[in-house]
C-alpha cells in the first residue's frame, strides 16, 4: 500500500512543478500585520521631515553653490567635522557602550537613576553644555587649572571639538544601545555561560552581535548627533578656521556674516546634509539583515 | 615677550596675530587684516575669529588664546578688563541704530511709531542684549512703546526676519541693515542720540608686538576709512 | 462531500521542496507524522498563511486563502496556528493568554475570562491564571499555548507537536481533551505529532510526510498496520523486512518463507518486535505451532522500559526479550529466533 | 519501596528548611556576564556627564539663586516649555510611531531610505532647520502664504514652537521606537494573527506592548530634546515672553545679556535640569519591569 | 567514592518549592523524570548556576559552586546546560553554535570547526552546516543543541529534554549517540527526559522528581519494575492497583487476592496492561494456568498504536486488547477479566 487516496484525499505532487517565484516573505511576515491606516501618520511624519528641507534647497542661489560649496573654507570645515565626528563617536563607543552594559544589566532603580542622567545632556541647551565644559576645563576650572599646571590647555583646541561632541552625543550612543541591550534580554548570554563562555566571549560574540541593529542605531545618531553639534563647541571650541570650525560653525558663520542672502549658510548646510546622508547610507549599507 | 620697541609702519614688526572680533565687524576687519599684512610683511594675521561679544568675552575669561579683542560693547570688554587680561582699551568705532523693512516695505512703515502699531508684525533684539538696549532706549527717546511680537537674541536673527518677510519692522545696526539685499532702511529719527561703541584692545598676553601693530591700523586713518565704508561711524 | 481543508502545497526551502497535497473533510481531524525537517510545520504555517506559497494553493471551505497572487492575511482565515514554540505573549498572564484568542474573535472581556479560567482548568493548570509566561515551566507553558488555540474555536486549528514537552502521564490527559473537544466542537483539524499514539487516540486518518511529500495517507489504523516506508513502520513500532519471492519462496536473508497466505506477490513482511520468539540456547523455542525458525546473530542489546531489545542482522530486526532472558546475551552471540506467520503482514 | 537510597544518594529534604532569602536572580542573571573591567570605561562615562554639570553648579550665585529661578519671567518660560514640550512629544507619538512601525516592518532598502531621511533633523544644526520651517510656513513660504489666505499665521505663535519642536524631536520617537521594533520581531505578531487577531488589535495588544521600553525610551527622548531644543525655535518662533519664550530661550538670552557672571542663565538651567530629571524619574518610574 | 556532582536544591517557586537532593558519581548517567511543573529545570538550572539558591548547596568535584553567600559563576563551573528551549544563537550558523562551546573551552577555531562538523554528522545535520538556526526545523533545532552542549566535552553535563520535538527513528538514534558519547567521554549527566526509553536506555540510575521532590530513586530498572507512585507507574507503563490486606486477603474492588508469594505485606499491585486478559462473552479467558478472574465494567476505550486500550473501573485498570478483540466492546460493557498472579509485582 503506498500513497492511498481515502476519500477526502491526500496526494503526493512532484516538486518540479513549484516556481520559487519571488520572496514574499518580507510581505507576509512584515507589514502585513500593519493596520494600513498607519501609512497616513507615517506619510505625515516623512513630509514634515522632508519638505522643509526641499523649501531650503527652494531658496539655494544656483549662481554661487559651486563656489560656495567648494570654497577651501567649506572643505577644510568638512574635513574637520567629519574627522571629529568620527572621533567623537569613537569615544562614545568606548565610554557609552559599557555604560549601555551597565545601565541594561543593573537594578531596575540603578538604571532609572543612571539613565536621568545620561538624559541630562539632552534637556540642556548645548550652549549651556558648552559653558559647562568650560567651567570645568577653562583656565579657571577645576580641571583646567590642574591641567594647565602640566602644560595641557584642551579650550579652543581641536580637542575641545571632540570633548564637546562626545559630551552632547554620548547619551545618544547609551539610550538607543540600552534600549537595544534591554529588549534582547539574557536568555542568550545564560545559554553561553552555562556552555562555558567567558565574560569577555559573551560580549564579543553573543551580547553585542545581538544587539547590533541597536548598537548600529546607537552609533548612527551619535555620529549625526556629533557632526551637527553646534552650541556647545562654539563655546567651548571657539570658532578657529581649520582648528575648530566645523560644518555647523561654518554654516553659524555664514549665517551671521558677511553675505547677502544667507545663501552660503543654506549651501554648507546642504553639503552637510549630503555628507550625513552618504554616510549613514553607507553605514546601513553594511548592516546585514536583521537575525530574527 | 618679543622683540620691544617695534613701530608700526617698520618691517621690524612680526608673529602671528589672533584676533577675536564682535560678529558685526566680520566683513570689515577682514579687509583690515589684508591691509596689515601687506603694510606688515612678516606679520600674519590669522582667520579672525567672529562670535557675539559676550561668547568671546566669556571664552577669553575661560582661557582663549587671543592678541586682539574687538568687542560690540563697552561691558563685555570691561569684563576681560577686569579678569585682568587687558588694560585701557580704546573706542575704534560707533554703530547706530537704524529701522530695516523688508524690500517694498509691505506694511508701509514710515518711522519709529509705527513700531506700536498692533497690526505690524514688529521684532526688536532683547533687552538684555546690546542692540536690544540700544533699541529700548531710541524708543523711549521717540516716546513710542513698541508692540513686539519677538524679541530676538542678536541683530542677525531681526535682519533674518525682516528679510524673509515674516516681520513687517525691526532696529538693526546700520552696518547690518547695508548688509542684506533684501531689507530697506527707513529713516529714523533720533539714531544718532543712540550709539554703540567699539572699543579693542590688544591683551596683556599678546605674543609678539604685531597684536600691537593691528590694534594701531584699526585705530588709523587708513583702518577708520575702510571702517566708514562697511558703515561704522567715527569714535 | 465538501473538504473543509483542501490544500496544495508548494515550497522551496533550503534543503528541502516541500511539495504536498492534502485535504480534510469537516470535522476529520487527520495527523500529519514524518521524520525532523520533513516539512511539516512548513505545510501546516503555509496553511495558516505564515509562509507563503511558491506555488499550489490553499482552500479553507469555499475560498482559496492561498494561491499565486492571492493571500488571505493569517487572522482573515478563520484558521488557528498552534506554533511548535509555544510562544506565549511574555506581556500576558496565562488567562490572558488564553482569553486573547477569544477576544480576537469578539467575545466579550468577561466572557473570555471565564473561559479561559474554564480552558486552564481542563489543561491541569486551574491555580496558575495569574502567572506571565516566565514563570511557567516548559511543559505548563505548552499547555497553555493548547488551552489558547483550542478555546478560539476555529473552524480550523493547526496543532504543531502540542503534546511534546509533556510527561506521559500529563500527555494521556491532554491527548483525551484534546480529542474530546475537537470532535465535541465539530472542529477540522491538522495533527502534527511525533506520537503514534496521539494519531491513534485523536486523529481519523494520518499522513505520513517524508521530504516535503506525502509517503503514506489513510485510515489511522491501517497506515499504522501497514506502514509503507522505514519511517512509517518506526512509528508503528513494527520490524520491516523486505525480501524478495523467488520461485515461490520469500527470502531476506537468513529468513524465509515457502506458503504466504494472502501475500500475493507483496515482499515486505511486517510483524512486532515482542512477536519474535529468541532463544540463546536451546529452550525457549518451539512454543508456537505455526513458526518460523531461523538463526541470527546477536548484533546489539538495547534497554526497554519493560526489557530488552535485541537487535540482530541479516535480516535486520528487533526482538523485545525480558531482562532476565537477555541476561546471557551479548553482541555476536547466535541465536535462534521464532516467529508465527499468523504475526506477519504483508505489504 | 520508596525514595531508596542505592549508593550514590538521593533524599528528600522538607522544603520548610528552605529559607526564601533575598532574590539574587538579578544578579545571577544579569550583570553577572559583564566583564568587571567595564565598570571603568561606564565610570568614566558618567563622569563625563555629571562633573562639568557640577562645575556649572559651583559657579552658581547663591544670593541670586531664589530670586532668578523663581521670577515670573522663569515661570512663566518653564510652564510654557512643559506645555510645548508635552503636546509636541504627544505630536511626535501621533505621527512618529506609525512611521516607526512602517520602518521595522519595510524591506531593508526601503527601512534604510527612510532612516536615513529621519536622520536629517539630527545632522542639521538646529538654526538651519529653524531656517527651513521659515522658509516653509513663514509668510512668503511654500505653505505659509497658503495658511495666510485663511488667515492663519504660525511664525511668532506658540504652535510655532510646537512645530519647531516636533521637527527637531520626532527623529528621537522614530529611531528608538524602530530598533526596539526590530529586536522584537514579528514572532508574536505571528502568533497573534494565527490566533485570529486584527491589525488593530496585534498593534495595541502585542506590537506596542512588546517594545514598550522602546516606546518609552523614544517617548523620554523625544520629550528631553522637545524641552531642550533652541535654535529652530528661535528662528522659526521668536523669543516673545509668554508666548514663545521657552526656558532655552530664557537661558540664552539671560546668557547673552547679563553683565558679568551670568549667574543667572546658570541658574536657569539648573531649573530646567531639575525639572527634566524629575519628569524622567516619574514616567520611568511608571515603567513595569522588563517584560522579558 | 567522591561524588562528581551532590546537590541539595532549595528554591521557592511560585506554587512549589522545590526542596531536592540529588548525587551524581563520576561518569553515572542520572535521568530525572517527573510531572510537568515538578521542579526538573529548577534543579538543572540551579545546578549550573543559573537559579540562585535559597538554601541548600551545589558540590561539583571537590568545589562547593553554591552555597549561602557563596555563587560561582556558571561558566566557572564545568557544567554544560542544555536548556529545554533549544536557545541556539540566532547570529551564528549550526556550525559555529556546535563550534561556540569548544571555542569557549579554549580550543583552537580550526580544531572546533571540525569538532563541530563532525557533531553534526553525528546528530544527522551532515549538509546543515551553514544554515542559520532560523533555516532549521524545530527537531534540527534541537539536534544541534544537543550537539552543541555533547561537543562542548564538560564534565558534568546536564541535558534539560534533549530528545523532545524528535520522531522516534531521529530519537532512537540520538538516544545512542548521547549513551555512546557519555559513556565514552566518562561524563556525569543529569538527564531530564519524559520518556522511560531514554532513562533505560541510557542512564545507570533514575530520579523521580514530584512537587518539587524526590518520591523515588535508583537504579533505572528497579524504579521502572516497581514505581513507588502513581507517576512512576504511568512513566514505567503499569497498572498500580492499591489494594488491602485484610485477613490474609489482600482486596482492592472486585479483585482478590488470597495467596500471595513473596508479596508480605505489600499492598500495591503492578502490572503490565498487556498481561491482564479480557473477555467480552466467555470466551478467550482461562489460557493461563495460575490466573486470577474478576468481573468488571468498560469504562473507556482509547486507541493505542498496535490496538486498543481498555479502562475498566473498581479497581481502575488498563487492559489491552488486539483491535478485533475491542470490536465488541463499549462504555457500560460487562467484562471478565484474568491475570496470571505471576505477572504481578507487589511494592
Ligand atoms: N521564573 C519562575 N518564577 C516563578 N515560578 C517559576 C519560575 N519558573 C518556574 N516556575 C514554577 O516552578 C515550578 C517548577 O518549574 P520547572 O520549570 O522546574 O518545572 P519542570 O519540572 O522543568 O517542568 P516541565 O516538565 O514542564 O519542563 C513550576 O510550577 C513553575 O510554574
Ligand atoms: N525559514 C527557513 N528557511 C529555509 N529553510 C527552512 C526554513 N524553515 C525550515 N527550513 C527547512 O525546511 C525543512 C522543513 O522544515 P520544517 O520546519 O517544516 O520541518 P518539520 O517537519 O516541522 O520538522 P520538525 O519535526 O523537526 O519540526 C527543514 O529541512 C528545514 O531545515
Ligand atoms: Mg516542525
Ligand atoms: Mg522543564
Amino acid at each position: 500500500m503506498s500513497t492511498v487516496d481515502t476519500g477526502s484525499t491526500v496526494s503526493t505532487a512532484s516538486p518540479d512543478d513549484a516556481t520559487p517565484g519571488r520572496r514574499r516573505s518580507t510581505r507576509a511576515t512584515g507589514s502585513a500585520f500593519l493596520p494600513r491606516v498607519l501609512l497616513l501618520p507615517a506619510a505625515l511624519a516623512v513630509a514634515l521631515l522632508v519638505i522643509p528641507l526641499i523649501a531650503l534647497i527652494g531658496r539655494l542661489d544656483p549662481a554661487t553653490l559651486w563656489a560656495d560649496v567648494t570654497s577651501p573654507a567649506a572643505m577644510s570645515a568638512l574635513v574637520l567635522s567629519l574627522q571629529t565626528a568620527t572621533i567623537a563617536t569613537a569615544a562614545c563607543a568606548v565610554l557609552g557602550i559599557p555604560l549601555a552594559l551597565v545601565i541594561a544589566r543593573a537594578g531596575a532603580r540603578t538604571a532609572a537613576v543612571l539613565r536621568a542622567i545620561v538624559t541630562v545632556p539632552l534637556v540642556l541647551p548645548p550652549m549651556v553644555g558648552g559653558v559647562a565644559l568650560l567651567f570645568l576645563f577653562g583656565r579657571n576650572g577645576w580641571l583646567g587649572a590642574a591641567l594647565e599646571t602640566v602644560g595641557v590647555r584642551i579650550p579652543f583646541t581641536t580637542a575641545a571639538v571632540i570633548l564637546a561632541q562626545t559630551f552632547v552625543a554620548l547619551p545618544f550612543l547609551v539610550l538607543a544601545l540600552e534600549g537595544a541591550l534591554r529588549a534582547t534580554g539574557v536568555r542568550y548570554e545564560q545559554a553561553a555561560a552555562a556552555l562555558g563562555a567567558g565574560r569577555w566571549r559573551i560580549l564579543w560574540r553573543i551580547t553585542l552581535p545581538l544587539a547590533g541593529p541597536g548598537l548600529v542605531a546607537g552609533v548612527v545618531l551619535c555620529f549625526a548627533r556629533a557632526l551637527g553639534e553646534f552650541g556647545a563647541t562654539a563655546l567651548f571650541a571657539g570658532n578657529a578656521p581649520g582648528v575648530t570650525q566645523t560644518m555647523p560653525l561654518a554654516i553659524y558663520t555664514a549665517f551671521n556674516g558677511a553675505g547677502v542672502s544667507q545663501g552660503t549658510a543654506v549651501a554648507l548646510s546642504l553639503l552637510l546634509l549630503v555628507t550625513a546622508v552618504a554616510v549613514l547610507l553607507l553605514v546601513r549599507g553594511w548592516r546585514p539583515g536583521s537575525t530574527r | 615677550g618679543g622683540p620691544g620697541g617695534g613701530t608700526p609702519g617698520t618691517d621690524a614688526v612680526a608673529g602671528q596675530v589672533t584676533v577675536f572680533a564682535a560678529a558685526s565687524l566680520s566683513g570689515a576687519f577682514d579687509e583690515i587684516a589684508a591691509d596689515v599684512e601687506a603694510a606688515h610683511p612678516g606679520v600674519e594675521i590669522e582667520p579672525i575669529r567672529y562670535d557675539g561679544s559676550s561668547t568671546l568675552a566669556t571664552q577669553l575669561i575661560e582661557g582663549a588664546r587671543a592678541d586682539v579683542f574687538a568687542s560690540a560693547d563697552e561691558a563685555n570688554l570691561q569684563r576681560v578688563v577686569d579678569a585682568g587680561l587687558a588694560a585701557s582699551p580704546r573706542v575704534f568705532a560707533t554703530n547706530r541704530l537704524t529701522l530695516v523693512v523688508p524690500t517694498g516695505n509691505p506694511g508701509d512703515v514710515t518711522g519709529l511709531a509705527d513700531l506700536a502699531d498692533p497690526d505690524l508684525a514688529v521684532v526688536l533684539c532683547a533687552a538684555e542684549v546690546p542692540c536690544g538696549a540700544a533699541s529700548g532706549q531710541l524708543a523711549r527717546a521717540a516716546g513710542v512703546t513698541p508692540r513686539v511680537d519677538s524679541y530676538e537674541q542678536n541683530v542677525t536673527a531681526v535682519l533674518t526676519k525682516i528679510a524673509t518677510g515674516e516681520a513687517d519692522a525691526g532696529l538693526v545696526y546700520v552696518t547690518d541693515a547695508a548688509r542684506s539685499d533684501d531689507v530697506e532702511t527707513v529713516a529714523t529719527v533720533g539714531a544718532d542720540d543712540v550709539v554703540n561703541r567699539y572699543p579693542i584692545v590688544a591683551l596683556a598676553e599678546a605674543r609678539t608686538p604685531a597684536a600691537a601693530a593691528f590694534v594701531d591700523h584699526v585705530l588709523s586713518p587708513a583702518g577708520r576709512a575702510v571702517l566708514e565704508r562697511w558703515g561704522f561711524g567715527a569714535p | 462531500m465538501t473538504a473543509a481543508l483542501a490544500a496544495d502545497i508548494r515550497v522551496r526551502r533550503r534543503g528541502l521542496t516541500v511539495a504536498a497535497a492534502l485535504t480534510a473533510a469537516p470535522g476529520e481531524i487527520v495527523a500529519v507524522m514524518g521524520p525532523s525537517g520533513a516539512g511539516k510545520t512548513t505545510v501546516l504555517e503555509a496553511i495558516a498563511g505564515l509562509t507563503p506559497l511558491d506555488a499550489g494553493s490553499v482552500r479553507i471551505g469555499d475560498e482559496v486563502v492561498s494561491a499565486p497572487g492571492r493571500q488571505v492575511a493569517p487572522q482573515r482565515r478563520g484558521t488557528v496556528l498552534l506554533r511548535q514554540d509555544p510562544c506565549l505573549f511574555p506581556h500576558l498572564s496565562a488567562r490572558d493568554n488564553v482569553a486573547f484568542g477569544l477576544r480576537s474573535r469578539g467575545e466579550t472581556a468577561r466572557r473570555s475570562r471565564a473561559v479561559a479560567e474554564d480552558w486552564l482548568a481542563r489543561v491541569g493548570l486551574a491555580g496558575a491564571e495569574e502567572r506571565a509566561p516566565r514563570e511557567l515551566s516548559g511543559g505548563q507553558q505548552q499547555r497553555v499555548a493548547l488551552a489558547r488555540a483550542l478555546a478560539a474555536e476555529p473552524r480550523v486549528v493547526l496543532l504543531d507537536e502540542p503534546l511534546t514537552a509533556l510527561d506521559p502521564a500529563t500527555a494521556a490527559t491532554l491527548r483525551t481533551v484534546l480529542a474530546d473537544q475537537l470532535r465535541a466542537a465539530g472542529t477540522t483539524a491538522l495533527l502534527v505529532t511525533h506520537d503514534a499514539l496521539d494519531a491513534a487516540a485523536a486523529a481519523d486518518r494520518l499522513v505520513l510526510l517524508e521530504e516535503g511529500r506525502v509517503s503514506q495517507a489513510g485510515d489511522v489504523r491501517s497506515v499504522l498496520r501497514a506502514p509503507a516506508t522505514p519511517f512509517g513502520a518506526a512509528i508503528a513500532g513494527l520490524n520491516r523486512v523486505v525480501g524478495r519471492v523467488d520461485g515461490g519462496v520469500w527470502r531476506a536473508g537468513a529468513l524465509r518463507i515457502a506458503e504466504r497466505a494472502d501475500a500475493g506477490d507483496a515482499s515486505i513482511a511486517l510483524f512486532r518486535p515482542g512477536a519474535v520468539g529468541l532463544a540463546a540456547g536451546d529452550g525457549g523455542i518451539g512454543r508456537l505451532a505455526d513458526a518460523l525458525t531461523w538463526e541470527a546473530t546477536v548484533d546489539r542489546l538495547e534497554p526497554t522500559v519493560g526489557g530488552v531489545r535485541v537487535f540482530v542482522a541479516d535480516p535486520a530486526l528487533a526482538v523485545d526479550v525480558s531482562v532476565e532472558h537477555a541476561a546471557e546475551l551479548r553482541p555476536g552471540r547466535p541465536v535462534v529466533l521464532e516467529l508465527a506467520a499468523s504475526d506477519i503482514t504483508w505489504a
